[in-house]
């Protein structure tokens, strides 16, 4: 066990990884030498060889286009992303290709790959470093989405990712690299270290997909939530003192629609927290489920607080975040309705 | 800086359209065994001349001239003759079974039959091909099943992708064929990281990768290139430039006054340009490209000057867009009608022996069109049972889908 | 008032913008001189030369790029994707650009360009001819996604597209083009001149952004729809009895909320049909709106009638079709709900 | 073809490092004024070399020779070196603002002052910028006041853009500057975009495209190039190849043995490598390809040859990835120096009167930081109301986003 950052752990997995299997590579641009702009990949480089973390020209099209045709040709690719929102110019070789390989193929072809993409805003990055486009991920048939919320969960997810035979979009809140953030960004950064699930097995271990985890158990209210949103829901729970029972969903697709569905039959109300933009995000998703499979057990109407439809504004971020307060309000909310 | 007129867009056009008589005598044809053959670890700086030229190998005579000749023997020429009729034959019985209601789709390579054929001479077993779908000339010179082939293009209950793709578009990775995509250039991209992966793993397989002349204007080509010529991929990037993408003319993808193949040069990639049409240059420059990536040299650039005769595809009539004779006055003539005519010149073939062996072919083809029709056409069926389709979206069937898939009632 | 294909009536929008402004151009992959592949641009670069409208590269990215840039210089771009399955390479430059600039700049540049795309199955197209992306368009804040079930609708909301000052996704529904669709494949195919909505004014006019149609009045359940599917939604409401309510959504974005609030709070019931691929697709946002602001109203739980998660398969296309019997069920199903 | 060794992947490495003691000796340096100047409508295969070479004007001596001298008087030249000067003092003021907090972000383009600043000059106005965030040469070089750039880049009450944007990331269409984009390369494309529609319209602007060398390697520099090539657009395509894209250095985009700018003769682009660090030099070639796009001759490729100086962003350091010394040995100098000492050569500049102008312009600087701070910085405000976020996402705004803003209290 060690105290690990969620770059800390990342990094270990994908050490852990390489350390296990020759066909584990890593690349993306500034990944090599230099570790990554966020230093994820920091080591490996000198650790593995050339061959096996290596830079990439700028083109996010080439670096997921060379990972399908790696991983079909039976080699792990685990490629870097910059940031999320520069994940675009890839989308056809994701959209098109990476999930459909297996299918098309009957199974002559698959493609094991993970795309590893710091997401989220709450660094002041503007527009084109704050998206969370998770839902243009898990609307794509043939591909699974994950998110992670923690050091522990970082590591045992993304080598479950890595070793899993399909490919995996797998979002890093960039937020939460250096510490749980509980949203309210005029107080102190709490590193992970003071954090329990900042205590990181040293070994391999992994953190299975579709299965969610429910990070406080509560009676009045579900809260459906993922990445950066798992601590604040956790703070407007706290402060709020609403008895929620906060479901950090860990992986978008397969999703763990059990586990929901038994919560909300439990509470019979349901908040559901996200920071990317409202309109077909992935709350919709949830949201869509919950009406269909829980209506007999809701109380109240479903309440999506999330990012606002527009690009995440610069000096305005912290009025888009939703924060503890928004979603606070929106516990507050549904507990009051009748 | 005096002012100027106003500016004004220029927009390409053939020369020739519906009604028009085609004349290609401007276009320039170099002499067959002009171009030199450089050594296979020449800088590709040295060697620019041929990503302007053509590489010809077969003259107007039927001889097989210059530095680029004398590589395939009398049987290998044969074999060679062979592949190409039968992928004509075969072209010939599956287009007409698509408009007898069999089948959605077919495409066609009439006219290009050479590039796939002579190329896939060049591979050895392990090496892997990603193609696009005008290319069933890599699976039809191997000893692919031709009935596995209609299965798939009639969607029957014995096509191996289990009715899930559109006609035409084969998968065998035992056979060194990639899964063919419907979207554009993704494959020569594709084809490259998997260069890459022979080349990480320390192994010797090397990989092909495909491209119209219309579609090096995608993304792919352009990130294909850069990838292969960074990290010296052994990938050889071929692009057939057939002179249309469906009514669109190659000026338009083209633009300005170089050749498709010149673009490899950027890149530091040598970069042949070669007759399509003549099965000797196809082979040659394929051999010589082929032993650059196996001996870690890097890629080759190799732009294919061919025609395609036929329409795009079933779902295509080219006489609304282009001349009519335009087929018959190319200058580079019938791939398969020259090298019939280059065997004979070597005195080991005839007429009649090239019509018992057209025969033989179309035989070969009805004979496995049959086999296939014993598993069904795609409109009359049987297809694989339908709850299939929700098999394989992922290597588990995740909850929702398992759900789905009972809503359906399977 | 003529009788109109759905083709002739995107053709004539187009005749009659680039009549009434020079600042109108077409172009995109074989649009040119051959017209395109669903001939919709015919006669339009002979009537208004080369430079209004012509062929490109096969370049999604350059098509779409251009048309920002031109727009950005105060051009009005309408531009053809070939298939909408194909649009993904030019996926940046919508959502990255595009769908920003206006934002970005304050104003200083403004993107007016239309993005037309045939969309949808039902035409063996397999997986690559027969997709139904809208809700990736939908996710976007700074575009709008239009989507018209007949010629009257497809000339008036296309011209109403042109003349938008934002960027709109403009996805015709490529088995409507012949004529409606009733979801019976193995009927004979009937021809929009047999139908009402395929009279169409030979002049301007417009079909306004953001306004659903009520196609069938009813009482009993709303069935939210779009495209090819109002069309089935019609047969089903029809083959079944129920007495549905049918709204044609025509725009995803801007949505016409308040005719489906209306129109639930009669009906207490809610079915939502889309032939997209079920996660995250628009029916989620539908039924996210839906249990949000209708929940008081609501007798029975929402259900989505959609295409399964999975590529468009080929020799199951009419499995994998949401007909009018599966649409008839839904119907049936949220009926029987108490 | 014998069986070969094992293949394995070679990956560029630059030649030094961190702790290394760089040596650019091996860098071929041409002579200054030995390129020829050819007539502006030159076909592209004419002048590959220009593509290889470096287009130099001032020599070690600091005089200006060969045939593209001599096309700037004293008044211009002193111009260009205030303008140089200017930029180089607004970067270092704004850096250090980022560091004393009043704003989140900055890039500085040190060692690159003479690219943009020496190409505004070739600009009418009407034409259109679609640069890259280290063309800031572009505003700073014309009217374009001074103290709107701080007030974006505070993101404060008097922001033009409303703090919405990442500081740096201007926009002026009434001063030919585009609204820059955080996601590289798209304005390559667009920019060619923008020239299509000014031919289409028969007007006679042009358009130039900007783009960092590493940036070359997406897809839309391909794109800009297709559509460029192929409606010979009246753009001019500017790649400035700083060597480094963050810590990557730019043998990974360039792979092979070519230059950038010979990616442009693939497309019959007339292609030139410029010594970025000489405004003469810039000068000359940007007037060359602005005259060619004016006269509806088509696009001209352009790489400028310079060298980063400074930091990538504010948010990195360089010491972790490149040897230290690495700036001070680039060969091709510094802008500044060079261009001063170019002026004391002719006479018409003295050390002391560039001591005047470099205080005059600190002073410039620190005046309108000054101005702007009243507005506001970034994290003490104030800042344009927050309810303007939900403005202008649509020309009007949508029912679901005056909900949202309801729903934010506004
Ligand atoms: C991304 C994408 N865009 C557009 C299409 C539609 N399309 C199919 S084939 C074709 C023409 C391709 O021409 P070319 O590359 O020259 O190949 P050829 O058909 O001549 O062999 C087009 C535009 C597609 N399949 N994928
Ligand atoms: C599409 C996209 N991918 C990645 C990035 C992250 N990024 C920002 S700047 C940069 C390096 C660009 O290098 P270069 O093009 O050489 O320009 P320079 O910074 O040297 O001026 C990278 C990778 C981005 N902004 N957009
Ligand atoms: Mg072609
Ligand atoms: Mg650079």
């Amino acid at each position: 066990m060690s105290r690990m950052t969620m770059i800390q752990a990342i990094r270990n997995a994908m050490d852990t990884a390489m350390g296990r299997d020759d066909n584990v590579v890593v690349f993306g641009e500034d990944v090599g030498f230099f570790g990554g702009v966020f230093r994820c990949t920091q080591g490996l480089q000198e650790k593995y060889g050339r061959h096996r973390c290596f830079d990439t020209p700028i083109s996010e099209t080439g670096i997921v286009g060379a990972a399908v045709g790696m991983a079909a040709y039976g080699i792990r690719p685990c490629v870097e992303i910059q940031f999320a929102d520069y994940v675009y110019p890839g989308y056809d070789q994701i959209v098109s290709e990476a999930a459909r390989i297996r299918y098309r193929s009957n199974n002559d072809f698959t493609v094991p790959m993970v795309v590893r993409m710091p997401t989220g805003g709450g660094i002041f990055g503007g527009q084109t470093h704050s998206q969370s486009p998770e839902a243009v991920f898990a609307h794509v048939s043939g591909i699974k989405t994950v998110i992670p919320s923690n050091p522990y969960d970082a590591k045992g997810l993304l080598l479950a990712s890595i070793e899993d035979d399909d490919p995996v979009m797998f979002l890093e809140p960039k937020r939460l690299y250096n510490g749980p953030f509980d949203g309210h960004h005029d107080r102190p950064v709490t590193p992970w270290s003071k954090h329990e699930l900042g205590e990181v097995p040293d070994d391999h271990y992994t953190v299975p997909l579709g299965k969610a985890a429910i990070r406080r158990e509560g009676a009045d209210v579900t809260v459906l939530v993922y990445g950066t949103m798992v601590h604040v829901a956790e703070t407007a729970a706290q402060e709020t003192g609403v008895d929620a029972e906060i479901i950090d969903l860990r992986t978008l697709l397969p999703l763990d629609m059990e586990a929901i569905e038994e919560s909300i039959k439990k509470t019979g109300r349901c908040v559901i927290v996200h920071e990317a933009t409202r309109t077909c995000g992935y709350g919709a998703e949830l949201a869509a489920i919950v009406a269909e499979n829980c209506f007999y057990h809701l109380e109240a109407p479903v309440i999506r607080v999330t990012g606002y439809d527009l690009p995440y504004p610069h000096a305005h971020e912290w009025y888009y975040f939703p924060g503890p307060k928004r979603v606070g309000d929106a516990l507050k909310k549904v507990m009051e309705a009748a | 800086m005096s002012d100027t007129p106003p500016l004004s867009l220029y927009v390409p056009e053939p020369e020739f359209r519906p009604g028009d008589k085609p004349d290609f005598s401007n276009v320039p044809i170099p002499q067959a065994g002009a171009a030199m053959m450089p050594p296979v670890d020449v800088d590709a700086g040295e060697i620019r001349d041929l990503a302007y030229t053509i590489i010809r190998v077969m003259n107007r005579e039927g001889e097989a001239v210059g530095p680029w000749a004398d590589m395939l023997d009398d049987d290998q020429l044969k074999e060679g003759l062979e592949d190409m009729l039968r992928v004509r034959a075969f072209d010939v019985r599956m287009t007409m079974a698509q408009r007898q209601g069999k089948t959605s789709f077919y495409m066609q390579c009439l006219g290009e039959e050479a590039i796939a054929c002579a190329f896939s001479k060049v591979l050895k077993p392990g090496d892997m091909n990603f193609p696009t779908y005008r290319q069933q000339g890599l699976l039809l010179s191997t000893d692919y099943p031709m009935v596995d082939m209609i299965n798939q293009i009639y969607s029957n209950a014995a096509d191996p992708l289990m009715g899930r793709q559109l006609p035409i578009m084969y998968s065998s990775k035992e056979h060194g064929f990639f899964t063919i995509s419907g979207n554009l250039a993704t494959q020569f991209m594709q084809g490259v990281g998997w260069a890459m992966a022979s080349a990480i793993k320390g192994d010797t397989k090397i990989a092909t990768s495909w491209i119209g002349e219309g579609s090096t204007a995608e993304n792919d080509f352009h990130a294909g290139l850069v990838f292969a010529s960074t990290y010296r991929a052994p990938v050889v990037l071929n692009i057939v430039n057939n002179q249309w993408a469906i009514s669109t003319f190659q000026g338009i993808a083209r633009g300005g006054a170089a050749t498709f193949a010149s673009r490899g040069l950027g890149f530091g990639i040598p970069s042949l340009r070669v007759d399509g049409n003549d099965y000797l240059a196809v082979y040659a420059v394929a051999k010589w490209a082929a032993e650059r990536a196996r001996r870690g040299l890097g890629p080759t650039l190799i732009e294919h000057v061919t025609y395609r005769i036929g329409a795009h595809s079933t779902s295509d009539d080219p006489s609304a867009y282009r001349a009519k004779e335009e087929s018959t006055s190319w200058p580079l003539g019938d791939p398969v009608e020259r090298l019939k005519e280059h065997l004979i010149k070597r005195g080991v073939w005839s007429d009649a022996q090239h019509h018992q062996m057209k025969e033989m072919l179309e035989a070969q083809v009805a004979e496995a069109q049959k086999q296939a029709e014993k598993n069904g056409t795609l409109h009359d069926g049987p297809h694989s049972s339908a709850a299939t389709m929700f098999d394989d979206v992922y290597k588990e069937m995740p909850l929702h889908l398992r759900r789905q898939r009972q809503e359906a009632g399977f």
